[in-house]
Parts: C-alpha cells; structure tokens; sequence
C-alpha cells in the first residue's frame, strides 16, 4: 500500500519536475517582437534537409535582428526539431500556435510532417510555408486547388522529373532505369517518374530501389546494366546517392547518362564521390550554383549574398536545402514588414502579394490557385566538370 | 549499350552480397565473443564499426597518417572505447538481468551515436581504398579491390580467433567462462576481467569492419543501429555463440539481399534476408550451426 | 499474496481526470494535455508489453509493428472505403489478433534472444510493407485524411475530448490488466516466467498461456494505433519503426519491468522527455537521453517503480 | 499399510528412452497399485529421473506405453497429465520463488480450477468465487503440510526441508490420484527426514497413490509397500521391502553390504 502510494506521489514529482523546466525556460516577456515559428527535421535521418534549413533561418533572424529588427520589432525566431517524426511535428505544431503564439509557420522539412501538420494549420488558421517537396502539400486533391492556409517554397517532384525528361527527349533517349531510396524523398520522387513518363514518351525498364543505410548498391546495377538502359534517373539524398555513383563508375557503367535528382545539391557529394560524379547531370536551383549564372540573372545578387553569408558563419558549404528556408523566411520578413504581425493579412500577403520573389530556388508568384509560385525555371541544368558543377548548355 | 550476361550478373551478386555479408559476419563474431562470456548482446555493436569508420578517417585523412599507423592506431582507440563500455554502463550494474544488461548496451549505443554527431557532425566521410579504386574484372563481374581487403580481414579474424580461443591461455579461461561461469570462477578464473577482455576483443573487432568498409560505403555517424540489427540477425540465424555459425550467417545474409534485389525485388531486399531467418528459426530454433543443448543452459 | 492496490488507482484516476485542467491554469504546461494523450496510447501498448515482458517473461521487439497494423488498417479502411471508424477499430483488432495468433505460435517456441530477434524481424518485414505498399499505404510520405472519432455525434474533435477518450482505454486495459495479474491466470503467467517445468507440471499450458498473452498485447497495441491514426488524421511508416519497438522496450524497462505501474510511468518519463523535456538540449539531445537511460538501467536496475522498495531497504539497512 | 485396492493406478509396458544413441531406459515393465506407496532405487544414471520425465510428460519415451487408469498417458504434454490426475516433485527444487508459500500452493490447484483470461480480467462473479475455493483449498492443504503459519512468506526464504515440503504441498493441491516426488528427502537433515516421510506416510493414507525416488534407504525401507530397482536403465529386481533387501542382484548392483 505504502509503495504504491509512494509510486503516485513520483508520479507527481515528475509532474512537477516537468513543470519547473517549463516555468525555468520561460522567457522574460519581450517588449514587441514578431514571433515566427519554424519545425525542421534538425536532428534524425532527415537531419540533412532540417539541419541548414534552421542555420538558414536562424542566420536570417540574426542578421535582420543586428539590423534593427522589422520595422523596430524584434524578430523572435522559435525552432522546434521534428525528428522527421509526424507524432513531433504535430505537438510541436500545436505547441507553437497555443502557446508560444506565433504569427507564422516554417517547415516543416518533409512532405510527410507536412501532410501531418497540414490539417492543424488549416484548422487553428494559421499560415505555414513548407519547406518540403511534394505537390500534394499544396494541393488538395478534393477542391483541386491549394489549402487556403498552406503555402511552400521547394520546387516539386514534378518540376524536377519534368525538367529531366525534357532533356531526356531532346537527346532522343527513352529506354530508362530509376532507382530510388526506400524514404519519402525518394518514394515521391519515383511516384512522379513513374507518373510522368507516359506523358514524356519514357519507357521506364528498371525500377530499383534501395534503403537510406545501405551500404551497397552494386546489386541493383549490376540488374540495371543487365537490362541495358539509355539513361539512368536516381532519386535519393544523403551518402547513397554518393555510393550509388561509386558502384556505377566500379561497374563500368560511366558512359551510360545518369541523372541525380535536386537532392545531389551540394558540393560535399562530387567530393565523396571522388571522382565518380563526373558527367553527372543534376536539376538544380540557382543557390547551388550562384557563379555560374550570368550577372544579368535576378538571382545571382540573392544566391551570392547568400553563399557568402552561410560559409562565413557555418564554415561548410551550403546545401541547396537551406535555400528553401531563406525563400521562407525572407516571404515571411516581406510580409511583417508590410503588414504586421496579423495572421489573416500575412495569409492574404503571401497569396496577393508574393509576385516576383526572388529567392533562392527560383522567382515566386503566389496566387489563389498557385500556393508554390514556381515555374519550370526554377531549375538549371547542371552537369559535373571537372570536379565541380557547370551549366549543361 | 554495353550489357552484362546473366552469368556475370548472378557472380556479381554472389561477390557484392559476399563482401556485404563479410561485414556483417564481423559484426556477429563480435556480438558471439560477447554473448559467449555474458550471455547479452551488446547492440553497441554498431557503434564500433561506426567509431572505426571515422576514427580512422580522423586519422588517415584529417592527420595524414599512413595507413600502417592509421589501422592500428583506430582498433587501439576502438578498443579503448569498448573497455570503457565496460567500465562504465555494464560492470557498475550491481543485479544484472540479461534484460537490464542489454537495455544498458541500448542506452550506451545511444549515447555513443550522440558523442560521435557532436565530434563528426551529420555528414558522411570517406576515405581512400587501400590499393586504390580500379576494379579488377573476373568472369564480367567487376570487383573492387577493396572487397577482398574486407574479405581478407574476415579471414583474418578468423584464423586470430580461433588461434586465441584454442592456443592461448586466456583465450582458453575465456571459453571456460562462456561454458560455465560459475565453475570458471571456482577454478581461479577472473571472470570479470574475462567480460572486460570480451568487451575489447569484439571492439577491436568492430573497429576493423568500419575501417575495411568506410572506403565502399562512406561512414556517417547513425550507421551503427542498421549494422546492429543485420549483425544480430546473421549471429542468430547461424547460431548464437557459434563463430562459423556468424560468418555462415553474415554471408547467407548479404547473399539473400544481393541475390534477392537483383533478382527479385530491390524494395522488399530486407524483408527477403529477415523471413528466410524466421524460416530457418521456426525449423530450427537454435540457428543453422547452434547447439540447442547449449542454448537451454543460457539463461537467455 | 499479489494484490495490487485500489487506492492508488484511485488517486491516480483522479489524478488523470483533474489533468488537463491544471495543465490549462498554467500556460507553461498548457499544451501538456496534449502531450498526455501520446502518453495515454503508448500506455495502451506498454501495459500489455508489461504483462508479457514483465509478467510472462517473453521478449517483443516487434511490437511498432502491431501498433503499425492497428492504425494502417484503421487509416484504409476509414479513408478508402468511408467505414465507421469504431467499426475499423474492431475489425483492426481482429486482424491484429489473428497476426499476431500467426506471428506467436511458432516465434513464442524460440527463446531469450531468438525470440528477440524474431519479433524484431517481424517488425521489420512489416515496416517494409507500410513502406513498399504505396497504392495501400502512401508509402513512405504517409496517409493523410483520416478522419477523426465521433460518437452519437459528439465529436472527440479537441485535445481534452481525445485526452478523456484515450485515457477512459487506459484506465480500462489497466485495471482488467491488474485483474489478470491478480488472478489465476496471473500467476500462471508468473508461474511460467520463473520455471517452464514446474508451471507445466501444475497443468499450465504453457504455450496456450504465452499466445494468449502476445495476442492480448498485441490487440492493445493495435487499439493504440487505431486511436493514434484518428487523433493525428495522418500516419506514415516511421512512426512504426524497430526504434519505435525499442523505445517502447525502454519505456517497459525503465519504469519497472516486475509492477505494471511501471508500464505507465515508463511511458510518461520517456515520452516527456522526448517530446518535451530534452528539447532544451538541442545538439546534446541524444547525448542526454543516452546519459538518462544509462544512469537509470545502472544504478535503478528494477526501473523507478524499485526506488521505493530501494528507499526502504536503504533506511533499514541505516537503522 | 495400505493393501486393499489392489488395481493398477499406474502401468508401465515396454519403456525404452535414448538420447542421442545412448539408452537411458530399455524395455521397462512395472505397475503401481492403487493406493500404495512404491519407491523407485538405483545407482546414479539408472534412469530415475528419465523414468519419472516420462511419466510426467516432460518428454515422450523412444518406445514403450504409459497407462495411467488403463489409458495410455506416454504422448500427452504435461499439463494434460498433471489434468489428468499426476502430480509430481522436481530433485532439483523448482518452486516459483517470485511468489509466497501461499500462492506456490495456490498455483497447484490450477489444475482444478481455473478462470479464463477474459473472465478474470473483467473480474466477473464466477472468477471471484473460484479464486475464493481456490484460496480455501490452498489453506487447507497448507495446514495439513504444517506450513499454515509461514503462508505470506516468499518461498526462497524457507529451509531447505520446509521449502521440500512446501512442494509436496504444491503437489497435493491438484487432489492428484498420484504423486511422483523425485528425492523428497535430499539434502535433509533427520528431524526433516523425519518430517518428510510422515508427511508421505499421510499423503497416502489419503488414498493418493504414491511413487517416489529416494537414496535414502532409511526412508524407502520404512514408508514403501514395493520397491522398483533400476540400473543402467534395466529393472533387475522389483517387490517388497524385504524382499529386496535380500536380493542378491540388488545387493551386488547397488546396496553393496549396507543393507
């Protein structure tokens, strides 16, 4: 009896416990800031899209701070870390609009913890700008048109795919093998591949996939090379997509084209590669590649500051998934800027008045029936040279 | 368009699933070397093949030390990890249950995977293969030279085992606590100190896997868990506690994936591994090379 | 004599029906009901874990995957045929149960790490099919649109609604839980945990017993994830994962394996400090959560609910 | 003692047990009657125990039948036997030391009465009322092993003697028709030899038909109606008390001159 009663009262000490971190954390009360949430997948297998999505942000709210803040507010930049888990996304979501009381949401960095939070933002009516890929976020697929509080930065699976195919066709190539990771970025990339090549004339004759901790891939090209594509399309992130090319360059397979999806946006991987990503041909988006477009280019001034800035304060290269949090939060320091810090009006801003954007992933035009504001322009190109990137054309 | 025939294909699986599993088979000796004196498995496991990976891209890339200081130097210093594992998560623990024991090994895996993303970040690392990266063509299958440093050290491995469970002293002390620890501790034997050598042996062990295999497969700090499960599947599906059950059941296992995506379905690869495991279990229970007899005497 | 107290149920009833509205007089913890509903449906699965980890003696580190086919099964038939979604709820449990009926007859035969790896394997394989299934599943980018639970029309459609719903479930699986531990069957369950051979010879089925039991648990854990898929109107593949079977392993072992309190108070520890608490840490997250469980398994080896019985042996020891 | 029933509880035909080539058992032939005391002797590795697992349902023998009340027993699991009416004893003792003296005995009335999970975990009348009968039962049974006083205590803090005898008691909760006790009187100082054989001696005057091993000559001579000899898995000798002990085969194989 004395035990158990001995349990209950644990239980309300770790209650408390509870509790006095809370009340330990709480902030002095601001004097008027602008509170701007974000969810990133910081920590976790998808660390790599969350991790310089929030050094991103955090920079941009470091820099607008030093510089007087928003018309003289403060801007308080909230980050919680999903995990890429959809259980986090949706209590830190909840948290972030209940309690810390945020005008606007960034994030989070994946389609599936953004399909998980898409409801609540609908719900509480709060605006939430996405920092992840697929379509479906921005699109629902009884009304046809977007979810009225959800916006997002990335290009789509479909911009990507299409740009691939495009200049698939004008090489005169249709036998392909898509290989793709077992995760969410590679699952909604293969699902447009597959979507898509009907419409392109694409025979895919190949479909492999593989899991984000393989070590090896030599397996699934050496299939590949049995069947003898024209061109070969992979769609992952992290070190497979390093391994892949590796086992392809071991396999003999260099001369067969191969295609990286946008997930390859970073230096770091033609350096793993060694060697094994020459004549790779990537879509990607201007951050990556802020030198090599021509000084009449509306993004080359934004994607060199933003280069410059990333690599004096992280001492890494950037990763073009940090350039979807910069299109995110500089919509949001566009909107406080002009309107305040009113949910409703900062909704109507980003739907009315995102016209002509320059960000780092293209030029956005938000509209009613457009809640990611991109063109097929968002992305160039872009084929490895000589160990570096360098424009196809 | 260049093809392959279908002759080349399947040895290309054999020798890519062969090296894959030689992975895995080093990873199950070192689970086997452990769950012999201890009776636990250690899921930190992975974390030596981890640690071994960028320890030695630490030291052979950021330090430019030559390989023949490099090597030794990361299983020195892997081994010196698995000594304070030991020291520090699994001796304090006054009443072990088997339970308790590998729920520690769990938490120790954990802290470990933490401790290495706060030295070597998220990103992946590489480091150069041994004797370069021209592959060598047999019967159309290409081989990278690094597998057979990877088959090689498994064999390796081996041989230094089975030379030290059955030459040296220690190693034969060692093989009486795994038979019998209560009667080992009768006959003088420190039985303490045998779970302390156990603990470095299959460290050391773990450390040579991560280094052998880094240059194929780069190496970032959450490799550890997968490499634990798929090193804890091959050491039961040949038999907990048996050495040439582990390396049958590492390569069986990368055989089954490497055959089973080329061949079958490249997405349900690891499901193929995993029910020919459930198979072989639910016909027999002790693993292909286990001994049931010995495994009614394990507490666990 | 086991008995498992009724004042503390009592206390701690009234403890969980007075929650949320203590949580909402301070706005720091305001959003803890939230975080308590979680809490509630990993309670569901860790109380019948406890009973077969604890009580029984046999190892699941499968059990994400139950948790998985509750909530996807619950997830198709709602979205993709617009079935009632308490209906959905029974027939998951069904599935689940003959699943787990299948999955248990010959896994249950293997022992101590064998079983182990058996349910880890099988959780595995399931994983892969939530993962691979894409036409059923959405694959690895989820299934959104579930709907939410309503009942004669009123609608659990805020956090304190589905907080009162998930915990009436707990508080019903604990106490007919408590029920079996205290009765026959309970000891038989413990009879069988401490020697197969005499439990046998006192005519336990033991085989009978320990599926019976997988089954049971597996249901509950079936139930959780039909609650977690309607509360959540989305669910994606790697909510189920082997880390998720391991968490809940930790769950189980750092709140006590021996006392089915420690079910609760395991699920409540670590889901607040993985939800919550560490988020404090930033980078040092893991590193912390790693330090915990470690400080916790070494100097706490029977879970928190031993540090009661640990406190006293202390004070007699002093005496 | 006890001579008047004389129909066979127990009959064992043509028994035979290898493990893995080596003959534990070979052709073995006994009854027990009903109602008697029969005592099991031999040399270690006689096949004793074996001969008891059999019995018991631990496992299946190689050949040979068990009949227990004419029908044969040899392949059933051991929890069919124990339903069936056989209780036994392990030589090593295996009680349930996570639980009290109490619930030991009150785990061996599971036998005859039992409650179904779902029953049980909604805690419906029927479940109540059975726990109380089993509850009675077990008291009752601990009061005539003497361990009435000692019933909340857990059961690895008892002697050695008391915890032997809390496992007979555990044995006789199940109203079994026949006991088997696997050395009852190991490790046993006198006075709880002493304990221990008018304990068996009262069993049996119950009317349970009793069949144990026991090296304690003392013991076997004094409580047993027969005695069976095994050695090396063969019987060579069977019949009473006397009788054995002027067995000339038996005093070679095994008594040596001590009898």
């Amino acid at each position: 009896m004395i035990l158990k009663r001995i349990t209950i009262l644990i239980t309300i000490c770790l209650f408390s416990i509870g509790l006095l971190i809370s009340c330990a954390e709480k902030p002095p009360e601001p004097k008027k800031t602008y509170k701007v949430g974000a969810l990133f997948s910081v920590t976790g297998r998808t660390s790599f899209l969350g991790d310089p999505e929030k050094k991103t942000a955090e920079m941009i709210a470091e820099q607008i701070n030093a510089a007087g803040g928003i018309n003289g507010h403060n801007l308080e930049l909230i980050v919680y870390d999903t995990e890429g888990d959809a259980t986090k996304a949706n209590l830190a979501l909840k948290k972030l609009i209940t309690q810390d009381k945020v005008s606007v949401v960034i994030g989070p960095s994946l389609s599936g913890t953004s399909l998980a939070v898409l409801p609540l933002a609908e719900q509480h009516e709060i605006p939430l700008i996405s920092c992840a890929a697929s379509y479906k976020i921005v699109h629902n697929e009884k009304t046809g048109k977007p979810y009225k509080w959800v916006f997002k930065t990335p290009q789509t699976d479909t911009m990507a795919v299409e740009a691939i195919y495009r200049r698939l066709k004008s090489y005169g190539l249709n036998y392909i093998a898509i290989m793709s990771v077992t995760t969410g970025f590679g699952a909604s990339g293969r699902g447009e591949l597959l979507r898509l090549a009907p419409k392109y004339g694409m025979n895919i004759i190949a479909d492999e996939k593989y899991g984000p901790k393989d070590t090896d891939m030599t397996a699934q090209l050496t299939k590949i090379k049995g069947i003898g594509p024209q061109a070969i399309i992979n769609w992952s992130v992290g070190p497979t997509q390093v391994t892949v090319l590796r086992n392809r360059s071991d396999l003999g397979m260099a001369n067969i084209l191969f295609f990286q999806s946008h997930g390859f946006g970073s230096r770091k991987n033609i350096e793993l590669a060694a060697g094994a990503a020459e004549g790779v041909l990537a879509p990607l988006g201007a951050c990556n590649i802020a030198e090599l477009l021509t000084a009449y280019d509306v993004q080359r001034d934004v994607a060199m500051k933003y280069m410059q800035d990333y690599k004096t304060k992280y001492n890494e290269p950037l990763s073009s998934f940090g350039g979807h949090a910069w299109d995110a939060m500089y919509m949001v320091i566009n909107a406080l800027t002009e309107i305040g810090d009113d949910k409703v009006k900062i909704r109507d801003y980003l739907e009315n008045n995102i016209k002509g954007f320059v960000g780092q992933h293209g030029v956005f035009n938000y509209s009613a029936d457009d809640h990611n504001g991109l063109t097929d322009k968002a992305f160039a190109m872009v084929i490895v040279k000589d160990g570096d990137w360098s424009l196809a054309d | 368009m260049e093809t392959i025939s279908f002759t080349s294909q399947l040895f290309q699986y054999l020798i890519t699933g062969l090296t894959v599993g030689s992975v895995y088979a080093m990873v199950a000796v070192g689970f086997n070397i452990i769950y012999n004196v201890t009776e636990i498995i250690n899921f930190a496991q992975g974390e030596f093949v981890m640690l071994g990976g960028l320890i030695m891209v630490f030291f052979h890339v950021g330090m430019a030390l030559p390989l023949v200081l490099a090597f030794p130097a990361t299983v020195i210093l892997v081994t010196l990890v698995g000594i304070l594992l030991d020291r520090l998560a699994i001796s304090p623990i006054r009443q072990p249950s088997v339970l308790t024991l590998i729920i520690a090994t769990i938490a120790a895996s954990i802290l470990i995977k933490g401790i290495a993303m706060f030295i070597w970040g998220k990103d992946p690392f590489d480091l150069p293969a041994f004797s370069g990266r021209n592959p060598i063509t047999v019967m159309g299958a290409v081989i990278q030279p690094q597998y057979f440093w990877v088959i090689g050290f498994l064999i390796v491995v081996v041989i230094a085992l089975s030379i030290f469970f059955d030459r040296t002293i220690i190693g034969k002390a060692m093989s009486a606590c795994a038979d019998n620890a209560d009667a080992a501790k009768l006959v003088g034997i420190n039985v303490k100190q045998m779970i302390l050598l156990s603990f470095a042996l299959s460290a050391a062990i773990g450390a040579v896997a991560g280094v052998t295999m880094t240059p194929i497969s780069l190496m970032e700090y959450d490799r550890g868990a997968m490499l634990a499960v798929k090193g804890f599947g091959a050491a039961i599906l040949g038999g907990l506690g048996s050495f040439p059950g582990a390396i049958l059941g590492g390569l069986i296992m990368g055989a089954i994936e490497s055959f089973g995506a080329g061949l079958v379905s490249s997405g349900y690869k690891d499901a193929f591994a995993l029910i020919v495991l459930l198979a072989v279990l639910f016909f027999k229970p002790s693993g292909i090379l286990g001994d049931i007899e010995i495994s009614k005497i394990k507490r666990f | 004599m086991l008995q498992i107290a009724k004042l503390p149920i009592a206390i701690f009833a009234a403890l969980i029906i007075t929650f949320p509205w203590m949580a909402h007089q301070i706005p720091v913890i305001d959003h803890y009901a939230d975080i308590m509903v979680f809490v509630g449906i990993y309670c569901l699965i860790t109380i019948g874990l406890s009973l077969l980890m604890g009580y029984a003696g046999q190892i699941s580190v499968g059990h994400a995957a139950f948790f998985g086919i509750g909530a996807y099964v619950s997830g198709i038939l709602t979205t993709n045929y617009g079935l009632n979604p308490w209906i959905c709820m029974i027939i998951a449990m069904l599935i689940t149960a003959v699943i787990a009926l299948l999955v248990g007859a010959p896994s249950l035969k293997l022992k101590g790490h064998y079983l182990a790896m058996a349910t880890l394997a099988f959780g595995i394989i399931i994983f892969i099919i939530f993962n691979e299934e894409i036409e059923w599943t959405g694959g690895p980018d989820g299934m959104p649109g579930i709907p939410g639970l309503s009942l004669f029309g009123f609608k659990f459609d805020s956090v304190d609604k589905y907080y009162y719903l998930v915990w009436a479930f707990v508080l019903a699986a604990f106490i007919f839980t408590a029920n079996i531990i205290q009765s026959d069957a309970g000891r038989a369950l413990r009879a069988i945990h401490t020697s197969e051979p005499a439990a046998s010879a006192m005519g336990v089925d033991i085989a009978k017993f320990k599926i019976i039991v997988f089954v049971y648990s597996a249901v509950l854990a079936s139930l959780a994830g039909s609650l977690y898929a309607h509360y959540l109107n989305f669910i994606n593949p790697s909510t189920f994962d082997l880390f998720f079977s391991i968490k809940l392993l930790i769950m189980i072992a750092l709140g006590g394996m021996h006392n089915i309190w420690g079910a609760i108070i395991g699920a409540l520890l670590i889901t607040f400090l993985s939800y919550e608490w560490l988020h404090y840490f930033e980078e040092f997250e893991v590193i912390v959560y790693g330090a915990i469980l470690l400080l916790v398994t070494i100097f706490l080896p029977n879970g928190l609910v031993g540090v009661p019985e640990m406190l006293k042996s202390w004070v007699r020891r002093k005496n | 003692m006890n001579r008047l029933a004389q129909e066979h509880v127990l009959d064992v035909q043509g028994v035979a047990m290898t493990f893995g080539g080596l003959m534990a058992l070979s052709n073995l032939n006994f009854q027990v009657k009903k109602g008697t005391i029969k005592a099991v002797i031999g040399p270690n590795g006689a096949g004793k125990t074996t001969l008891f697992n059999i019995i018991t349902g631990s496992f299946p023998p190689t050949k040979g039948t068990v009949k227990f009340k004419d029908e044969p027993i040899e392949n059933l699991k051991a929890h069919k036997i124990a339903d069936r009416g056989i209780s036994r004893t392990f030589q090593t003792i295996e009680l349930f030391s996570n639980m009290t003296v109490l619930e030991n005995v009150m785990m061996g009335c599971h036998t005859c009465v039992r409650t179904s999970f779902l029953s049980s975990g909604l805690k419906l009348p029927r479940s109540h009322r059975k726990e109380t009968e089993i509850l009675d039962r077990a008291m009752k049974v601990l009061r005539f092993i003497g361990l009435g006083e000692k019933i909340n205590e857990p059961a690895d803090s008892l002697a050695l003697g008391e915890q032997k005898i809390l496992e007979i008691g555990r044995a006789l909760a199940s109203e079994p028709e026949l006991v088997c006790l696997d050395e009852p009187a190991a490790g046993l100082n006198e006075t709880e030899t002493h304990v221990a054989s008018s304990l068996i001696k009262a069993i049996n005057a119950k009317g349970i038909t009793v069949l144990l091993v026991e090296h304690d000559m003392k013991v076997v001579m004094n409580i047993s109606d027969e005695i069976l000899v095994l050695n090396y898995g063969q019987k060579i000798a069977e019949g009473t008390p006397e009788g054995i002990r002027n067995n000339p085969r038996v005093i070679e194989a095994y008594l040596g001159g001590e009898a």
